[in-house]
């Protein structure tokens, strides 16, 4: 397990800088908005916010190219977003719309967005882990240079999926970047009620043969840092990497999560450490930004995201006919005999 | 008579069977210290601490291996999932081990175990959580399935099936959590194995079970006002099933429509229709109709979920149907 | 036409895929170096490689959702059960990525894969390794279910399985894998979805599929010697079912027998009888009868596990029973 | 991971050492007997031999108080017997009689000896280690100082139970034994192509927070050593440990197996170090046995076991109204409607 405790350098350029700031932003705001439209009952289900957690996303996906893959669990938006999916087909999917990225099918839970290499939102947990090692494995059996980025949290280390794919990633030494954001807890339960051993690169590096980092992921420098490396040995042919990113989520597990595991004053300290005011602060400190324009994206993405749900509360919902479509690609009998 | 949400009477049964008996614990996702996802161990870990109530990673094959080696060697495990749809990351468990063992084992090693959770479609869940498998677990022999409609089955159903010395695949609906109903005080056990005849009728026989209950009952009302009298069977136990109820009615009708929200192919209503048919062929006057799930994964979106549900308007067709009635 | 084994066919078709197109891959326990547990895989690492037939460690679970992943994008993976007993370890990444995909993602990803193995009472293997899971699987919405009888469906099929966009769960008999039979040769695709008249008759409609076609046969030519006129169909595809020669067949002879190894309760027979009496009640002059496995887990001893299956006096009694014929 | 590399000790006295001899020559003779039996047809399914894999079972099982538990994978005649089971019931179950230890409905892969706490052979790769954990579970829970020993081979390591199993275990503090009775072959997967690491230490024990140790499992006193070791932390509530027992299987994976994957050469290598002969050796250099009691012992065992066949022989089969017994504890309908 190697430590990245070296004072970030700066990896990224000025205006990429921007770039992130501005999708920790969206994806912070679309969530805002999310969370309550979900409390105005237009969403339903299960929907987990990744508010707190958003340089996870924004760091690591930013270093990705656009031919390149990623995957992750339910806790998806943030990860959309950062691959750049438009606010409006993912608030329309919230909604349940035909013009949802998943046709209104999918939910909070399950966005997926093929052309840009997003292979969606899973909420079995555990139960992608394999699937992103599948997607490795094809692009070492095509000869590319693609790698593959899945996302998962803490819990999902004890299930026996995680295990069975990070043994083959490392045995056939796949280009799969294993990322497990941790943000200390799985639903009520803290890490130290779930795992045997608290540092998780113990248990996702040495045993699968593969190297292992840990990241502050409230510093979206240093999670681009460390994902940059992973990605040059993926795309070498050195095999898969496993970083354990520590992380913090603010909001409750689910929407109807109140949260009685934890303190208000633990949920205070930890927002003195929030990725966007700590980007923020440092590009400013940097000259790479101004109070100005910093109002000015902020409301920016304000109206992007009401346009979002504008469109979303415009769109139409899917008819009744498709409740029987893109259940397989040939044609499809429903075996039924109303 | 007490009455209770459906979600209470779980607990009353597990707190009063922990209470009989140290054997019994419950393990499971956020049972303890979060006092369950859907709030049933609620108080419980407080009671019980935390050698008898007890929180786990989440490894469902795991702790229901737990469940079933502990279950080997005498203790008497309640493994809750959070849902059922969980249930098949640790299905090899509960198939293999489980119902497997006792036979296996020449009658050496029994495997008094309950499987319990929430099931269902239960709101824009959509595909990977809205799994339903009773017809899944009733198809393999070595298991008892149950699911109870009521609060008061509820209690009595999972009592009975806590003091089962068999794996009980125990089923509840998300959807019935806060449903309220007269529950019993005290050892109120509904035997396993037997069906409730909950509305008498003579023109048509209802079998159903778990939250389509509630939908029969409000098309058997309407068919009343429409001078239908129809019988509304509650199965409750769908591993073994009581063929008795079932044909006695059946005799008494000779017209039958099976209601549920499970996929229709080789489901529930599928295997109970042909166990009908199997008996009494010819004192049927019309075909046994179903009215099931829609042969879809099951849609996020609300609309379309809902148009998957067995609603008092496909069951009252379908019971014109048997009456070759006109609407 | 060639004489080939069920084994060599199904190893042909593998053949002449991976041939025809690179994206079509093998993976799964013992598939490579050792030639597979039962041979099927036979000469395929020899002459594709590593790179192409692939060794698993035992991680059933861990290499479907490898097929899977992959198959989302692009390549078309046969992925093998060394039975399908063990793909209970696997099942939910069969019933959750493979089977929803499509749907969840909007049409976005299909899942174009195979998984294939063999399974049933094979001989000894008592309860946890003679495991019939064609009616869990045939119940799930997205996923085919093909189980060919003879060697040229075992070629003609798992070339069109993997030619098929969906994911086709492709269920082998071990006890067939030595059975010879003439196979066409080079393209022969057999259709998904169509069941196949294998023997014509009139009194009788005969519903059947893999192994059990054997002996289904042996009692139809029993039948014809005692002036019965059995039609025997080999349903081939058990998702989606071939409704259309089902019943063109039921409305010639008005009475029919399923036979299966698979369990009686929400097996496939059930599935099957309820979709025909939904259709045709009013043309059945008895009550569909059904042979299957006995409802019991699968015992070692040989004796009691040959009493489970289907056999010839079995098969024809309820083909007396139907007839309202005494033997 | 400690490797366990000292001389061994003489931890037992000579009367045990002997029953040790004992039994392992039982357990290699009653699995030649049913190679035996099995060519001419009298057993069938699956029959794994233990041949080669002898020391193992005896040497930890031999460490066992009467109150402990065991319990294993398909590859169970040796520890059936190493665990006092009389060959003529478990020649029985080969043969699939009423009289044999499963009730002649387990087979070679389901031995079960509820009495000697003997949990059974389970057939499908990994899955008893859950139950193994369990049981442990179960001692904790009443507060008793019983040990559960779990046996499984290096393919089952691949599982993801073993993984789920072994985080709560050692989380717990569970008085379980993890015995992965290395071989270096799953069927004809040699190591290398299974795992990616090569020390298995690495996988069962930091990850999960328990002590692990290597031995060399030819060594049955090596093999008691280890085990006791851990015998010791189990019973005093310091929770469990991983061994990981290097040994090699003389035979075909299963009787089917023509070992295609090894060579006469290599086989020939490794019987240099056949566990029973090195006990015997050492035996002998101890004085403790001497050629006549040897040879009168190889008798005694020879004319034990052919009294099992003759037992299993002439005892007699299930009827078939035993199909439908032993199903469930509650009389049993079967939903059928013959
Ligand atoms: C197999 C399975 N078991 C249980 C659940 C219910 N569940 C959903 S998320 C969750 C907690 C996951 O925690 P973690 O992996 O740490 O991710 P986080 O929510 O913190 O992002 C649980 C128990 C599930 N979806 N799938
Ligand atoms: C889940 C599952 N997958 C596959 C098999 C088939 N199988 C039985 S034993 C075996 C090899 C196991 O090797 P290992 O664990 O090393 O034990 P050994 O046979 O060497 O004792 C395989 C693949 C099975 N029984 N269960
Ligand atoms: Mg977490
Ligand atoms: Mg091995």
């Amino acid at each position: 397990m190697s430590q990245v405790q070296t004072a970030p350098r700066t990896i990224v350029d000025r205006q990429k800088a921007v770039i992130w700031l501005r999708q920790m932003h969206l994806i912070r705001r679309f969530e805002e908005r999310a969370a309550f439209l979900y409390q105005n009952q237009k969403i339903g289900g299960f929907c987990h916010l990744y508010n707190g957690q958003e340089a996870c996303a924004v760091g690591s996906i930013g270093m990705l190219r656009d031919d390149d893959y990623l995957i992750t669990a339910y806790r998806d938006h943030g990860h959309a977003l950062a691959r750049g999916m438009d606010p409006k087909p993912a608030m329309a999917e919230l909604l349940g719309k035909s013009t949802g990225c998943s046709g209104g099918k999918g939910g909070s839970m399950h966005f997926f967005q093929a052309e840009r290499g997003f292979l969606g939102g899973h909420a079995i947990v555990g139960s992608h882990i394999p699937l992103a090692t599948g997607v490795a494995f094809a692009n070492k059996y095509r000869g590319g240079d693609q790698v593959c980025l899945c996302y998962f949290g803490d819990g999902a280390i004890n299930q026996g999926s995680f295990h069975e794919a990070l043994n083959m990633a490392g045995m056939w030494k796949l280009p799969a970047i294993y990322y497990v954001e941790n943000n200390m807890i799985s639903m009520g339960t803290q890490l130290e009620r779930s795992s045997a051993v608290l540092d998780l690169t113990v248990r996702g590096g040495e045993p699968y043969n593969m190297p292992s980092a840990r990241v502050d992921a409230n510093d979206v420098e240093q999670v681009a840092e460390v994902t940059q490396r992973a990605i040059n040995r993926a795309r070498a042919g050195e095999g898969p990497t496993f970083i354990e990113a520590i992380t913090y989520r603010f909001r409750g597990h689910s929407m109807s999560d109140p949260q009685k595991y934890r303190t208000k004053e633990d949920m205070d300290k930890a927002k003195l450490r929030d990725p966007i005011t700590l980007w923020e602060n440092r590009l400013l400190q940097r000259g790479w930004i101004d109070e100005s324009s910093l109002e000015q994206m902020r409301e920016e993405i304000r109206d992007q995201v009401e346009a979002a749900i504008e469109f979303a509360e415009n769109s139409p919902e899917p008819g009744p006919e498709d409740l029987y479509t893109n259940i397989t690609v040939a044609p499809y009998t429903p075996q039924e005999s109303d | 008579m007490p009455i209770l949400a459906y979600r209470d009477a779980l607990n009353q049964a597990m707190l009063e069977e922990m209470e009989r008996d140290d054997n019994v614990y419950l393990m499971g996702e956020e049972v303890a210290e979060y006092n369950g996802a859907y709030k049933v161990s609620q108080g419980l870990w407080e009671k019980f601490g935390s050698r008898r109530v007890i929180d786990t990673p989440i490894s469902e094959g795991g702790f229901s291996g737990i469940g079933i080696g502990s279950a080997m060697v005498g203790l008497r495990p309640i493994i809750e999932f959070m849902t059922f749809s969980f249930s098949l990351v640790a299905i090899d468990q509960i198939l293999n081990n489980a119902a497997n063992m006792r036979y296996m084992s020449g009658g050496q090693f029994s495997v008094p175990i309950v499987f319990r959770g929430s099931s269902g479609m239960a709101g824009c869940l959509a595909a990977t959580h809205s799994h339903r498998l009773e017809s899944i677990y009733a198809h393999f022999p070595g298991l008892t399935v149950v699911m109870p409609a009521t609060a008061a089955d509820a209690k009595g159903l999972l009592k009975s099936a806590i003091r089962s010395d068999d794996p009980v695949i125990f089923i509840e609906h998300e959807n019935l959590y806060g449903e309220k109903g007269e529950v019993p005080e005290g050892d109120h056990l509904t035997p396993i194995g037997k069906a409730n005849v909950v509305r008498a009728g003579s023109d048509v026989t209802m079998l159903t079970y778990s939250r389509s209950l509630i939908t029969t009952l409000a098309a058997a009302e309407q068919l009343a006002g429409e001078g239908v009298s129809a019988e509304v069977i509650d199965l409750r136990t769908l591993r073994p099933l009581d063929m008795d109820t079932i044909l006695a009615s059946v005799l008494k009708t000779h017209r039958c429509v099976i209601i549920e929200e499970n996929w229709p192919y080789c489901g529930i209503g599928a295997g109970v229709a042909d166990r009908i048919y199997q008996q009494v062929f010819d004192e049927l006057d019309a075909p046994i109709r179903r009215v099931t799930a829609k042969d879809a994964p099951i849609p996020y979106n609300r609309k379309l979920e809902a148009s998957m549900l067995p609603t008092v308007e496909r069951i009252v067709a379908k019971v014109n149907d048997v009456l070759y009635r006109k609407a």
